[in-house]
């Protein structure tokens, strides 16, 4: 057991710290009204090497440990989340080829690491609380020839992401499949694209795939190692949990600071239990999803033999407490809370985003306010 | 009679008319009015379709509500939330504001002939100005000034959230003529909205939901009014005010509180029954266990929504019978906008990631949901006082 | 729409709190000990008409609306649950009988209204979320014959009841049946008695039927109807509801009452928000309860078309209601609310009883503390 | 070494014999205790079985706990989970209180020497006294006096939830000298068994749960005891004490929080393992849509254990690395405790009417559980003490 940061650990915290406090939060409402990432930040955010975790030797800023890549991504969603998501899900293709890729795929990602104008995307979701396991995405590999179809859903870079990494799953035997594709490939059908509730610096949106390609596009090759693929798009669905976490403690932090110096019935409110508890009560809950998620993704990392049903839980629980975090700490504002003058609104439409993205109705439950 | 929750079948069918109108033809321009932060400009045309009587006031003639066994704010209670059951565009173009409903609770009955009676019979919006950057729930720190020169006021002060304050006739501004007094030297004046020193500063705030909502940041810079818009008072000197300052506004508001539960109904139960007609397209994409899941989802949430709308049918039940109980409808208000903004944050989850885009409406109303949480009080102000009515005054 | 109380609900509502604060709640103590309920105070209930619904015809006191039932079993439970419930489930055998009984056997129950000795109960939950569309409990009409197969739980009486009412399913038609057996019958096995975690003064247990009688022990005789009957039980399921009312609104009264003269850190303990404002929470809740189940019974008495599940949820809300309820009650007195000095326990204790009673899963779901 | 919440494979065995010691040979007396309001009378005969060493006391030769590379406190979650995962009455045979631990906070070294060396020496139960009826988290109110008359202390006052009260060789009382003083006029005492006017005036008192467990209600009747029994004194005056008397008492309790999360937790977990092995032999009862909601819930219950689980460890772990947050303990305390009761009373429900009979052990533990909730501080207090971290003292 060793629950204490490495030397590692904490070199990234701060440095993520700083980019999210310095360089990301104060572009938050530029990249949404952008609906993309402002160049130079992406440019910082890509030198950072924070946010695709590939090898130095392929000219990327290193691979950390899975739970250092959590630390990494949940401080700079403290940033914003918007602009780190972006980043990171670009990020993540870059990982997955880095992990899983052939050397003849692994190659390409020399101009990718570096590229302050790449866009790259994981398309992973389908809705329907579908994990993993149950992916209906489908790859028939017949010969040289791959098929791909399936429908995908909270795509980031919908329309214009290359490399478009694709995960489905092999009719044959069953295993996890990569293919590397690319938005304008043949065969990609993107959906009309319209603005979320938020995250619109990645610019998510819907995409159908019936695609025919050949085996070179299989991440991996032919022979790729499933297992070792589902441990890797489970830990792209943790990150999406420690950007919850991120964002939420920001939420709670803001919010407490402000209750702190706010005169109501003549005494700060933070005096009054009724506003305090709850953000306390978020605090505890951060710190267990916290918990839970750096817990996880260590035991995913040692290939521990891992209930893809911890995961499930790691991803519901986070975007359950972001939930009420940001809810909460945006109500401490009262009316306050609902202008865009404060930042709490932007977190608390964040969580609501990530928290559609991935969901198991199975993994908690509707409960009435009382 | 026995007792019954039940309402009337005119009642229920003027409720089911007026949804599947604001529906059909008012929810087409929910997405438009959320961009564009304003009303659809076609909006008087829109309301002409509608097939049963809106109590507009834009018309030549004001339009009455049709009245029902139930009595006056049951009947609301019916109204907000069929008409919100399409979108929340709608309800500002039907005018009124809240400004005058403080006149009437508050003004002289030669106050009450020049600015309450002429809403009733022209039918124009009245602004409301309570609320500053220094405060929100606790209204006893109101630092704008009204100060008495000759035979005027001269009011300084700035003012956000003012309902209908960039469009109004006349704005009631809440003001201290005396800050060492605290609530008791707030007073209430009508400030027409040609007084000199009357600034619209923000004509209508950058807010997360209910952007076709005016709502005005005010700045009142040596505004100068009549002694006489003092509510309450008359040229010569002070009249029994019917209620004091703070009471007054809150007075005004008092039966506000079930009707603002009542627009959080209807956006839950449309948030409710869109997900459902999707979802039930989309059944074969679920496995059985998460498909009874949702289906256990559906259920419990329509369950929650209909035991909102009881406390808060229950609340103006017992206004409607002079029996008004305070803490009935802050019961309702601590329930029913909370639980609403879970149901349609609930549903946009069920619907994935396109549940949050702008594709449907849903991600829109969670976004206006929030305001029914916070206004006319948060759920702490609610919890104090039903609080208060186990444990007195200690509750605060 | 008429939402305020009747004449009769008013005098129904006052002569129920005054039995409830005189003679019930001072016996409670006593009630649990013996696991019965003392013979004098259970004269007077019988004799106060309030829990069995029977027609004065018949030598009861008369049947109440649905509501006002309710109001009755609330009021009394206020008092105190185990007893309350005791003598309510007794009545409801006598109140099904009346209700849907032949001639033959309603004459019957001219003896049992007035008595003190008698106990009688219906055999109506099976456990495992069954409402009464679902029961397993078969009844097998062949001729003059009738078989009664079935396991029931938490029937109370259960080694004495005479009558025993079981209800059950026709194997031919689905329609809900009633039985009139009695505890000491052939075929009815009751298994050995345990105490429970309350409500012993009803002495429930588990019971087993393997019966073979004869038509004439059908409720109603052969062609019953099973909706009227459907309708009637469904109301027995509400009673508890009320019953988990009436002891939780007494809790969060109690623990008010406490939080008012306590004093802790220089002032009442009511004045801090984290212990006003969960018992303000309680007190909305109740309010959200007690109105659903009186629209639920009013539909019920009307028939109007109501489906199954409005008890259900009905039932569920109330016991999630009651169960946290008391829960925030007994927190409030701390540690003096784990001492039997204070009533707060058994309210506890009581609400977990109902709670389990007639629970479905798909109604409400677990929800960690935070 | 990277980062990892795994325990060693030496601790994770221990745990696992433990647990199956506690199971099967423990938890059959638990319905007696519970019934007795006492430990089966052949406690020893039962712990002589256990395989692993239980820390006993009893035993001519005190016995130590093994040592694991996790340290001593996290060790000790381990060991009160599994140990409780049987039941809750074997806890206090295994000796000690907590009695000596304020002696060994507070006390002078000739006060070690005399009262807290011998315990960790013989072993035997230490009381603890500091609850009194008239408070109970504001220990600032204590009102059993202290009057000193030549060389004695004077004690006089009435004490509750004296843990070991009526078996301790002594009892560590908290009273005040000076009531003007408030927090700061609190001593703690050492009052020895024998003391003239020491009475046990209930020497079990009657609780919801835990009734295997002594708590007395003490009274101190004109109790004399020498001027040394005062924690930090000597005979000549006042040494410098090594915490102050509210302090001692708290700093005492402090490292036992977690501990308390711990014992929860072991009967969530073991509630929810009957309940699942019972379930799974009923599954034909249950419809499939329920029973997919049931197994949803069984598996909600083990993820939110395990998220208790991890709270607690982090808390012990950051004690054993000298890195010690009263916040992040406070957490894990406000987290367990009610999460543990609503997993039992939810496998109640699930089990239906059966239960919740003494048939099971179900309806123990949930009275069991409660007062964990209450113990070293409820969740109000856990709320202080996290939303300081944030707020500073603003929040109280």
């Amino acid at each position: 057991m060793n629950l204490s940061p490495d030397e590692e650990q904490e070199a990234v915290a701060e440095l993520a710290t700083s980019i999210a406090t310095e360089i990301v939060s104060p572009a938050a409402r530029e990249a949404e009204a952008a609906g993309a990432v402002p160049d130079k930040v992406w440019a910082q955010l890509v030198e950072s090497g924070l946010t695709a975790p590939i090898p130095e030797e392929l000219g990327g800023g290193g691979v950390p440990d899975a739970v250092t890549q959590l630390v990494a991504v949940e401080r700079l969603a403290y940033g914003d989340p918007g602009i780190t998501m972006a980043a990171v899900w670009s990020g993540a293709a870059g990982g997955l080829i880095a992990r899983h890729g052939t050397p003849e795929q692994t190659e390409r990602l020399r101009g990718l690491a570096s590229s302050r104008d790449a866009r790259a995307a994981v398309a992973l979701f389908e809705g329907f609380g579908r994990g993993p396991a149950e992916l209906a995405t489908s790859v028939t590999v017949d010969g040289d020839s791959v098929r791909v179809q399936g429908r995908k859903v909270g795509v980031p870079f919908a329309a214009i992401a290359d490399p478009l990494v694709v995960v489905g799953r092999d009719v044959r035997d069953g295993r996890l499949r990569a293919v590397v594709l690319a938005s304008t490939d043949d065969g990609v059908g993107v959906d009309e694209m319209t603005r979320s509730i938020a995250l619109d610096a990645a610019a998510m949106g819907s995409v159908t795939f019936d695609v025919t390609t050949t085996t070179h596009a299989l991440l991996g090759g032919v022979d790729a190692d499933g297992d070792a693929l589902t441990s890797s798009v489970q830990h792209l669905r943790l990150l999406n949990a420690a950007a919850q976490i991120g964002l939420a403690q920001r939420a709670v932090e803001y919010a407490a600071d402000y209750a702190t110096t706010r005169i109501a019935f003549g005494t700060p409110i933070a005096g009054f239990q009724g506003v305090s508890f709850p953000l306390a009560e978020a605090l505890m809950r951060l710190d267990a999803a916290r918990l839970e998620t750096k817990d996880v993704a260590d035991r995913l990392d040692l290939g521990a033999g891992l209930g893809a049903r911890d995961v499930d839980h790691a991803v519901s629980y986070a975007s359950e407490v972001a939930l009420e975090a940001t809810r909460d700490s945006l109500q401490t504002l009262g009316g306050h809370g609902f202008i865009t003058d404060h930042p709490v609104e932007i977190w608390y439409r964040s969580a609501a985003a990530l928290a559609a993205l991935d969901f198991d109705p199975t993994c908690s439950a509707f409960e009435p306010a009382l | 009679m026995t007792y019954s929750a039940q309402l009337s079948k005119p009642l229920v069918d003027y409720a089911r008319t007026l949804r599947e109108w604001s529906t059909s033809e008012a929810r087409p321009y929910a997405r438009a009015a959320d961009t564009d932060h304003r009303p659809p400009a076609n909006w008087a045309d829109v309301l002409d379709t509608c097939p049963v009587p809106l109590g507009r006031v834009d018309l030549p003639e004001p339009q009455a509500l049709p009245d029902f066994e139930e009595g006056y704010w049951v009947r609301a209670l019916v109204f907000y939330e069929s008409l919100n059951y399409g979108d929340i565009w709608v309800h500002p173009t039907l005018g009124g504001g809240i400004g005058h409903l403080v006149v009437e609770s508050m003004g002289t009955p030669e106050q009450l002939e020049k600015w309450y009676e002429p809403v009733l019979e022209r039918g124009f919006t009245t602004g409301f100005a309570l609320t500053e950057p220094g405060f929100g729930s606790d209204t006893s720190q109101v630092s704008t000034t009204a100060t008495r020169d000759g035979d005027n006021w001269v009011i300084n002060g700035t003012k956000i959230y003012c309902s209908g304050g960039a469009t109004a006739e006349y704005v009631v501004v809440f003001a201290t003529v005396d800050k060492s007094l605290g609530a008791k030297g707030i007073n209430a004046f009508v400030v027409p909205k040609d007084a000199p020193g009357f600034v619209v500063a923000k004509e209508n705030e950058q807010k997360l939901g209910i952007r076709s909502w005016v709502t005005s940041e005010l700045v009142f810079d040596h505004c100068v009014i009549p002694v006489e818009n003092q509510l309450g008072w008359t040229p010569d000197g002070a009249a029994t005010p019917r209620r004091s300052g703070q009471g007054g506004a809150l007075g005004a508001l008092a039966h506000n509180r079930p009707n603002m539960s009542a627009m959080c109904i209807g956006l839950g139960q449309a948030s409710i029954d869109v997900t459902a007609g999707i979802l039930a397209g989309q059944k074969a994409g679920f496995t059985p266990q998460r498909w009874q899941a949702v289906e256990s989802e559906l259920e419990r949430m329509n369950a929650a929504l209909e035991r909102g709308r009881r406390m808060t049918f229950r609340a103006q039940y017992l206004v409607d019978q002079g029996k008004e109980d305070r803490a009935v409808s802050a019961a309702g208000k601590g329930y029913a906008p909370q639980t609403v903004e879970r149901v349609i944050r609930r549903c946009m989850q069920l619907l994935g990631p396109e549940g949050t885009s702008q594709d449907l409406l849903l991600e829109k109303w969670y976004r206006d949901v929030k305001i029914m949480d916070i206004f006319e009080g948060s759920g702490q102000v609610q919890r104090i006082v039903v609080g208060r009515t186990l444990m007195g005054r200690l509750v605060g």
